[in-house]
């Protein structure tokens, strides 16, 4: 299998991922640690997308002309992961107007936080 | 014997979960018996399944029309039908607790079919993505339950789970594709078969992000960070539910991951080592916890460490051990949950109250006959026919410090939360789950024999 | 049979549990289930060579017993060890439910549950033959002894009762994971020890598992607490009773599955094993240090708990020095303890039904009052101080005998010193509640309180008189050990040493008071009130009220002297290493930061940890 | 088979023994008064003043009980004191003595004192309980140093009878000739000073400070009882000391010297008690009290501390 | 032994071995030391100060009597037991002596407690002291010493004179009749 072709895309991928987590890791605000799981996700999917990538093929609709079409596999897999990603976003968006709601603020503070 | 499809246990609630809605419609008072009702239904199939599995054997279920690998398979091993039927028994259980509730929530009630029904589905899948799926959904309904009380203590500890959970998924993906990228399938028994032609390297990563996103939902030590603060965030029922089912359901999948899917080296060590370090950290970070709710969370976290740790002496006894651990961690945990609410010792006058609650804490301690004491005694007698004379020193010192913290426990309920009368629904549960504990413990031989075949099973590579 | 028992029992803890809104009824039920464990004892008493008349052996229970649990199997079967704490404990458990049937006056329900669970614990403890049944009754025991303690209600006993109950079970359970490991088996007989260190910590681990029911020193931190925050039957149960069933653990691993001559070769010091010598060191400790502490107590019920402490210590010398002799003494101590205690504390009951009182100072003059209270535990306190008149004396004479046979010449004095001691308390109690100056005008008792009481006394005067029968009970234990019981007849006891005539002492007695009667009755005299008193010419009608009770801080200057010594001894100790534990609790707590990026954090680094370790690797 | 008239012969002569040892109580207290007042140059009363004072107690018109446990004290001393009277081997003569022994003979002791304390405690004085606090700790502190050399001395003759230790001193000699026993009889004198309530360890009596202390509320027949008790103690107590460390008095062996060896025993043993408690008498003479803390730091520090080096000295000296 | 010769060994022996308590209200206690001490050492006639009224069987008031000391002092003489004696010290307790007009000091003792031997002299010697105590020894010996059996017999007068000094009604002090002596 031939993954030069694909190299870039590990680096985007990687560097997605990477970022998203930096993100998490060292925003307070609700909305911008969203963003980054956003980011964390679309990196993740796009690393299992290139993954089905073959070379010249095309897309999985089976019509008898081509014998060589990408891996359907991934592509469903990626759809499911992109619904669930949806979801959570959401959820999350719920969740934040919530904590909005109840304290008037979309930053988690070092101070306010449930700790220890 | 009545032999059912598998599916209908994940397939049952969730079709009635959305029906939910249009019974709110109908009466809103048809809610919660409609629920109650669904959930003791799927406990009849999942007790129908377990006596299946015990006599028959693994049962395995093709799902949409396309053939395995490509197409998603159901496997129902027999630890799969034991956590099935302790999911599916212990759930309607917690839910009694439900009724003494003035809110009528048909959302609640949605998210807790919901959340039963894919934890289910994590325990009985034969296929990685449809595990994967499960986990997503079983996080997503937890993340509403945790949410439900809409505080803001809640929305702090949804939040946090939200961003653990969704980080763990995104790992679990990672190695999915890690997997299929070398293999080009995600039928377990496929990756079993064929894992030995991935070269080591993939198969290491692979493992190493699977038991990343796994160990967030399974509450192992550096990963668990959400613990703490989701279930003293959440309400005592909603904590109760949550030790019961994901809990079970992600240290299922460890157990599946280290046995079954990905053997590699060291990979038991590794279990010994992260278990031994979320045991002491657990039970440790409980012992001069005030908030109730945190305490018992904390010994959660131990309590999942106890249970990874006889995972990993990868022996028959010591998997006979886990399961054991893990339904008396399921009951009693359950229990405390339930009953820590109002939990003083002003409520110790009424015998209905205080007793399950000190059989629950005796079963976490492990005395007899308790399951938690054969639990322990299995994995300890293990451990001394191999030798393992630190590992027993360290199980039980954590033993005595957990039963230094549930002293103070239960001389006193420290939480923060006003003192209410705890309400009969709540006690109806809390009995039950104590009887069950009592049934448990006294006549260990019933649970010990489909024990043993699921060591046996796992430890042959099976499901 | 057996099974119809434990079944009877736990149906028993059900029902009474039930009733406990009618707490008269569910006693009474309790009582006739609580009956149950010496009608087993009465049938079973051909192990010891007794023959009984049939009609005291009506009901019929098989010798040995068995249940599958499926992993394991529960064995139990009569030893003649076994029989005779259970003769301490079945003789026990029913008097004191009957003590309980007036002393609750509401909801005593679960109280006789627990009650009869702690009973079939032990009930299963010394029936036991293997490690799993004895550690699976042992548990039940201590855990329906902490459902009693809770209902107790005090912080400090509970948190005490269950740190040092878990802190016993771990070590028990320890040691015996070492001797499966060891042998490969569970069951006592099948055994085969060597001398090797591993049994050797092993059975350090044991014993001192069993030590902190025992109460042995630096483990006795509950006990105090726990004695003086309960409920009194059960305190009587628990200090004459249970309490032996550490010691029952000890000789039976010590002498029962080591045997003597293993403990031997790990090094002996004039003929007596290493182990046992440094147990018999810490059972000298721990019999001065109670009976200090006991001296400077106010609580009547600390004072006994102390006390408790202080006599149990007796015991572990016997059992460290381990001779015929020894052990002839220390199941004699055990006996004696168990009724004696047993009696004072169900009288300190009885004075706290009617007075409502538990400290001493505060008391006062009862012994006018409630007479029969007085004199059983006048008794009681005689046999606790080892007067000669009851057979508490025979006892610690044996003991003393052993320990000079084997010149344990640093040990001794210190026993005597502790029994010297417990004069000092004893009149605490005597002076600080019986006597004096009456300060309530309460009636007697009720019989059904009296009754129990003066029951338990009879053991300590027919073995007065009849030491030797004891000695009869001993032989076919020693005769287990491989060792023979010591010579006697009925009422002498032989040594190498010495001899105790117990009928000459008591004709001599009962002589010489014949003597002093005579004398006391030369004249004739008139009562007067306790005011009528010389305080230096002072009427005491001139005050509306003066206590005349020098009660409060009785042993002050003993205090003064003795207090910078004992200042919370252990108790510190265990406070220092819990406060250890927990700063590594606050410690691991600290990992928790409530910062949902440092969560994250923790998943990269343990990410790259993997990755790393797997690059080293 | 019961021999009767050995059995009447020894009760007659056990009555015999316990009126001569009240006898002689009676009259060291006297002698104890008369050497008194000698020493602080007084004249001092007659030598047999000691049975007067009892017989005027018990010819007393009147007597007062505080209540039936009032009297237990007055029964349970004289029986107490009698009893441990019958076990001790006096002059080597042992009546009793062989069916017990030393652990015994300390215990019976405990009987009259406890008697005592129970009747002190029932007249309801506070001064009563007073007293008895002091002579309980008096007795605690005493014991120690004591019991550290009786231990010491039961391990060196290989017993714990008191009979055979005196038979065993009059075999080889004395035990206070042997070095260790002789600084173990400085110490033992010293708890016999303690034992004998004498001065500086009168502290449970101080008349000048409660009353007599447990003793305030007796009179009449109760007091003569009591002064029994203590006379009867005197002797009792001398005769053990006599008896570990004088050889009992023994000098002539009844085998070889028949009845004249009964006489010459009695005499010296007589003698020797005597000059114990003249010992006790001149140090009583001249010093004032302790207080009772003092008291007890002074007997388990130092008399404590050199019973230890004896025990030590025979636990090195003696090989099982 | 008849009743007759047990009450004279009783006489006997309470003479040879008299105990005494002293009620030291005033100035005469002073005199008391050389009693006891080696001058006259009162120990010759086993005389023996006591602490207690319980024991002892002589009462010496030494020095005058207030009406509050009067209350102690029938507390203890009332607490000795029979026979008891008692002795008047010092011109105090015969007729108030310097006190003799004080509002508040009883004139003469032994209309409130039977006096058998008074001490004349403020302060008497203590050659008086040893004298009375002869004279005491002399009356117990030929049963003269009656005064415990005259409280008994008189109780009742004694009870109204104590009364009546206690609630500062001097005045109606009266003498005990002694009507019939025997």
């Amino acid at each position: 299998m031939t993954y030069e072709l694909l190299e870039p895309i590990f680096i985007i991928s990687t560097a997605l991922i990477a970022i998203g987590l930096y993100g998490v890791m060292s925003k307070k605000n609700i909305l911008k640690i969203i963003l980054s799981l956003g980011l964390l996700d679309t990196g993740v999917n796009i690393l299992i997308v290139a993954m089905g990538y073959i070379p010249g093929g095309t897309a999985p609709i089976e019509n008898g002309n081509y014998s060589l079409y990408m891996d359907p596999v991934p592509q469903a897999l990626v759809l499911t992961a992109i619904v669930i990603g949806v979801s959570v976003t959401a959820l999350a968006l719920a969740v934040a107007m919530g904590y909005y709601k109840k304290t008037g603020t979309i930053e988690l503070d070092k101070e306010g936080v449930m700790k220890w | 014997m009545v032999s059912i499809p598998p599916v209908l246990l994940i397939a049952f609630p969730l079709f009635f979960a959305f029906l939910a809605p249009l019974i709110n419609m109908v009466s809103k008072k048809a809610v919660k018996p409609y629920t109650l009702f669904v959930l003791l239904l799927n406990t009849l199939f999942a007790s129908i399944i377990f006596l299946n599995v015990s006599s028959g054997g693994v049962i395995y279920e093709q799902l949409s029309g396309f053939y395995p690998p490509i197409g998603i398979l159901l496997s129902v091993g027999y630890l799969g039908a034991i956590l099935a039927l302790l999911i599916n028994l212990l759930s309607p259980i917690v839910y009694i607790s439900y009724f003494g509730d003035a809110k009528n929530s048909v959302k609640f009630s949605m998210l807790y079919m919901l959340v039963t029904a894919s934890s289910t589905g994590i325990v009985i899948t034969g296929d990685l993505f449809n595990m994967f799926v499960f986990f997503e959904i079983t996080a997503v309904g937890s993340y509403g339950l945790v949410a439900s009380m809409r505080t803001k203590k809640a929305f702090e500890g949804a939040f946090k789970y939200i961003v653990l959970g969704s980080v763990g998924s995104a790992f679990i993906l990672l190695g999915i594709a890690t997997i299929y990228g070398y293999l080009k399938t995600l039928n377990f028994y496929d990756i079993a078969l064929r894992i030995s032609s991935m070269p080591p390297t993939a198969r290491l990563m692979a493992f190493i992000f699977l038991i990343i996103g796994i160990g967030v939902e399974a509450e192992i030590f550096p990963l668990n960070g959400w613990v703490p603060d989701a279930y003293e965030g959440s309400s005592h029922r909603v904590a109760s539910f949550l030790s019961l089912g994901p809990s079970k359901a992600g240290i299922y999948a460890i157990a599946r991951l280290l046995f079954t899917l990905i053997p590699i080296m060291g990979g038991f060590e590794l279990a010994l080592l992260l278990g031994l370090l979320t045991l002491i950290i657990g039970e440790l970070a409980a012992l001069k916890q005030k908030e109730i709710k945190r305490m018992l969370a904390y010994s959660s976290i131990g309590q999942m460490g106890l249970i990874l740790v006889a995972f990993s002496m990868d022996s028959r006894m010591a998997f006979v051990a886990a399961i054991f651990l893990m339904i008396s961690h399921a009951m009693a945990k359950s229990l405390l949950f339930l009953g820590t609410r109002n939990y003083t010792v002003g409520s110790l006058k009424n015998p209905f109250v205080s007793v399950p609650i000190f059989i629950g804490v005796l079963s976490i301690i492990g005395m007899p006959p308790f399951p938690g004491f054969w639990g322990k005694w299995y994995l300890m007698v293990d451990m001394a026919s191999q030798g393992f004379w630190t590992i027993i020193l360290l199980v039980i010192l954590a033993a005595i410090v957990e039963a230094v913290y549930y002293a103070r426990f239960l001389f006193k309920g420290t939480g923060t939360e006003k003192s209410e009368g705890i309400s009969k629904s709540e006690m109806t549960a809390i009995v039950i789950l104590a009887l069950l504990l009592v049934l448990v413990g006294l006549f260990p031989q019933y649970i010990y024999a489909p024990a043993v075949n699921a060591a046996s099973s796992f430890l042959g590579g099976g499901p | 049979m057996i099974t119809l028992t434990i079944a009877i029992f736990l149906m028993g803890v059900i029902v009474v549990g039930l009733l406990n809104k009618y707490p008269k009824t569910a006693g009474i039920i309790a009582f006739f289930v609580s009956l149950i464990p010496f009608f087993a004892l009465l049938s079973w008493s051909s192990v010891m060579n007794i023959t009984l008349p049939s009609y005291l052996q009506f009901l019929n229970f098989e010798t040995s017993w068995q249940y599958n649990l499926g992993p394991g199997t529960l064995i139990l079967q009569i030893t003649p060890l076994g029989w005779f704490f259970l003769l301490l404990l079945s003789s026990l458990f029913p008097m004191v439910i009957l003590f309980s049937i007036s002393y609750f006056r509401s909801n005593a329900g679960g109280f006789y549950a627990a009650m009869l669970l702690t009973m079939l614990g032990s009930f299963g403890i010394l029936l036991a033959q293997d490690m799993l049944t004895f550690y699976i009754f042992w548990e039940i025991m201590s855990w329906s002894i902490l459902a009693l303690v809770i209902r107790g209600g005090d912080r400090k006993a509970i948190v005490s009762y269950l740190s040092f109950g878990a802190l016993s079970a771990m070590l028990i359970l320890f040691g015996f994971m070492l001797l499966y490991f060891k042998t490969g088996t569970f069951v006592f007989a099948e055994m085969h020890l060597d001398a090797s260190n591993l049994v050797l910590a092993a059975i350090t681990l044991i014993v001192s598992g069993f030590a902190v029911k025992g109460a042995l020193m630096p483990m006795h931190v509950w006990a105090p607490h726990v004695y003086s925050k309960s409920e009194e039957p059960f305190v009587a149960f628990l200090s004459g009773g249970l309490s032996k069933l550490g010691y029952f653990g000890i000789m039976l691993f010590m002498y029962g599955v080591v045997g003597f001559s293993l403990l031997s070769s790990w090094g002996t010091f004039r003929g007596v094993p290493l182990f046992g010598y440094s147990l018999a060191v810490v059972g000298a400790f721990t019999a001065f240090a109670g009976t200090v502490l006991a001296v400077m107590q106010d609580d009547l019920r600390k004072l006994l708990a102390y006390s408790s402490i202080g006599q149990l210590g007796y015991i572990a010398i016997g059992l460290g020095i381990g001779t015929p002799l020894a052990l002839t003494g220390a199941l004699f101590q055990a006996l004696n303890h168990t009724f004696f205690k047993a009696v004072l504390f169900l009288a300190a009951g009885a004075v706290y039904y009617r007075t409502g009182k538990y400290k001493i100072s505060e008391l006062g003059g009862l012994g006018y009052k409630m007479p029969f209270t007085f004199l059983a535990s006048l008794f009681a306190i005689f046999a606790l101080a080892a007067i000669p008149i009851t057979s508490g004396f025979a006892a610690k004479w044996l003991l003393y005998e052993a320990a000079i046979e084997k010149k344990f010449l640093f040990v001794t004095p210190i026993m005597l010193i502790a029994g010297v001691g417990a004069f000092l308390y004893v009149y605490k109690i005597l002076y600080g509640v019986f006597l004096g100056e009456p300060r309530y005008n309460v009636k007697e008792a009720p019989l059904s309180q009296l009754v129990p009481m003066w029951i338990l006394v009879l053991p300590l005067i027919i073995f007065l008189i009849f030491p030797g029968w004891f000695v009869d009970l001993t032989a076919p234990i020693l005769q287990g050990y491989e060792m023979t019981a010591i010579p006697h007849t009925p009422y002498t006891i032989n040594t190498s040493l010495a001899k105790y005539n117990t009928l000459a002492v008591i004709f001599a007695f009962i002589g010489t008071l014949i003597f002093a009667f005579i004398l006391y009755l030369s004249k004739p005299q008139e009562k007067v009130d306790h005011m009528d008193n010389y305080l230096a010419g002072e009427p005491p009608e001139l005050y509306d009220y003066i206590s005349m009770h020098a009660s409060s801080k009785y042993y002050e200057p003993f205090e003064e002297v003795f207090y910078p010594y004992f200042k919370r001894g252990a108790e510190r100790m265990w406070e220092i290493i819990l406060a250890a534990g927990e700063v590594f609790g606050s410690g691991a707590r600290k990992i928790y930061t409530g910062i949902v990026g440092d969560y994250s954090i923790y998943i990269l680094l343990f990410f790259l940890i993997m990755v790393g370790w797997w690059l080293l690797w | 088979m019961v021999n009767y008239i050995d059995l009447t012969i020894q009760i007659l002569v056990a009555i015999g023994v316990t009126a001569l040892g009240f006898a002689i109580g009676m009259l060291f207290n006297g002698i104890a008064r008369k050497i008194t007042a000698r020493i602080q140059n007084r004249v001092g009363p007659p030598i047999y003043q000691g049975y007067i004072d009892v017989l005027k107690l018990f010819t007393k018109k009147t007597n007062i009980s505080h209540g039936w446990i009032f009297d237990l004290a007055a029964l349970f001393s004289v029986a107490g004191i009698a009893l441990a009277f019958l076990f001790l081997p006096v002059a080597g003569v042992s009546l009793l003595s062989g069916e017990g022994d030393l652990f015994l003979i300390l215990y019976l002791l405990a009987i009259p004192a406890l008697g005592f304390a129970l009747g002190a405690g029932a007249s309801g004085n506070p001064n009563a309980a007073v007293g008895i606090m002091r002579a309980l700790m008096t007795m605690l502190a005493y014991e120690l140093p004591l019991v550290m050399v009786i231990i010491a001395m039961m391990v060196y003759y290989d017993t714990t009878s008191l009979a055979v230790i005196v038979q065993k001193q009059a075999n080889m000699h004395w035990a206070i000739f042997i070095p260790v026993f002789f600084i173990g009889a400085l110490v033992a004198d010293m708890a016999l000073q303690g034992m004998l309530m004498e001065k500086p360890f009168d502290i449970p009596i101080a008349p000048h400070e409660i009353a007599t202390g447990p003793m305030v509320e007796f009179g009449g027949k109760h007091l003569g009882a009591l002064m029994l008790y203590k006379m009867m103690g005197i002797v009792v107590e001398t005769t053990l000391f006599v008896d570990l460390f004088l050889g009992g008095g023994v000098i002539l062996s009844v085998s070889q010297f028949g009845w004249l060896a009964y006489v010459v025993n009695f005499i010296v043993w007589f003698l020797l008690i005597l000059f114990v408690f003249f010992i006790a008498l001149l140090i009583n003479a001249v010093f004032p009290r302790f207080r009772i803390e003092q008291a007890l730091k002074f007997y388990w520090k130092y008399d404590a501390l050199v019973g230890l080096l004896i025990l030590i000295w025979i636990f090195v000296g003696v090989t099982p | 032994m008849n009743h007759e010769n047990w009450s004279k060994l009783a006489r006997i022996m309470s003479k040879r071995s008299l105990w005494m308590i002293h009620f030291c209200t005033g100035c005469g206690a002073m005199e008391m030391p050389p009693v006891m001490t080696s001058r006259y050492d009162m120990e010759r006639f086993g005389m023996h100060a006591m602490a207690t009224p319980r024991q002892a069987d002589v009462f010496l008031v030494t020095g005058y009597l207030a009406v509050k000391t009067l209350k102690r002092v029938v507390q203890v003489y009332e607490q000795m037991r029979d026979p008891k004696y008692v002795i008047g010290f010092g011109s105090c307790t015969i007729n108030g002596g310097m006190y003799w007009d004080s509002y508040n000091t009883i004139k003469d003792l032994s209309k409130y407690i039977p006096v058998d031997v008074y001490i004349a002299g403020c302060m008497p010697r203590p050659e008086a002291i040893m004298d009375s105590f002869l004279k005491l020894f002399d009356m117990i010996d030929k049963g003269e010493a009656i005064g415990w059996q005259k409280y008994h017999k008189y109780y009742d007068q004694y009870k109204r004179n104590q009364r009546m000094a206690f609630s500062y009604r001097l005045d109606e002090v009266k003498d005990i009749k002694e009507d019939d002596k025997e």
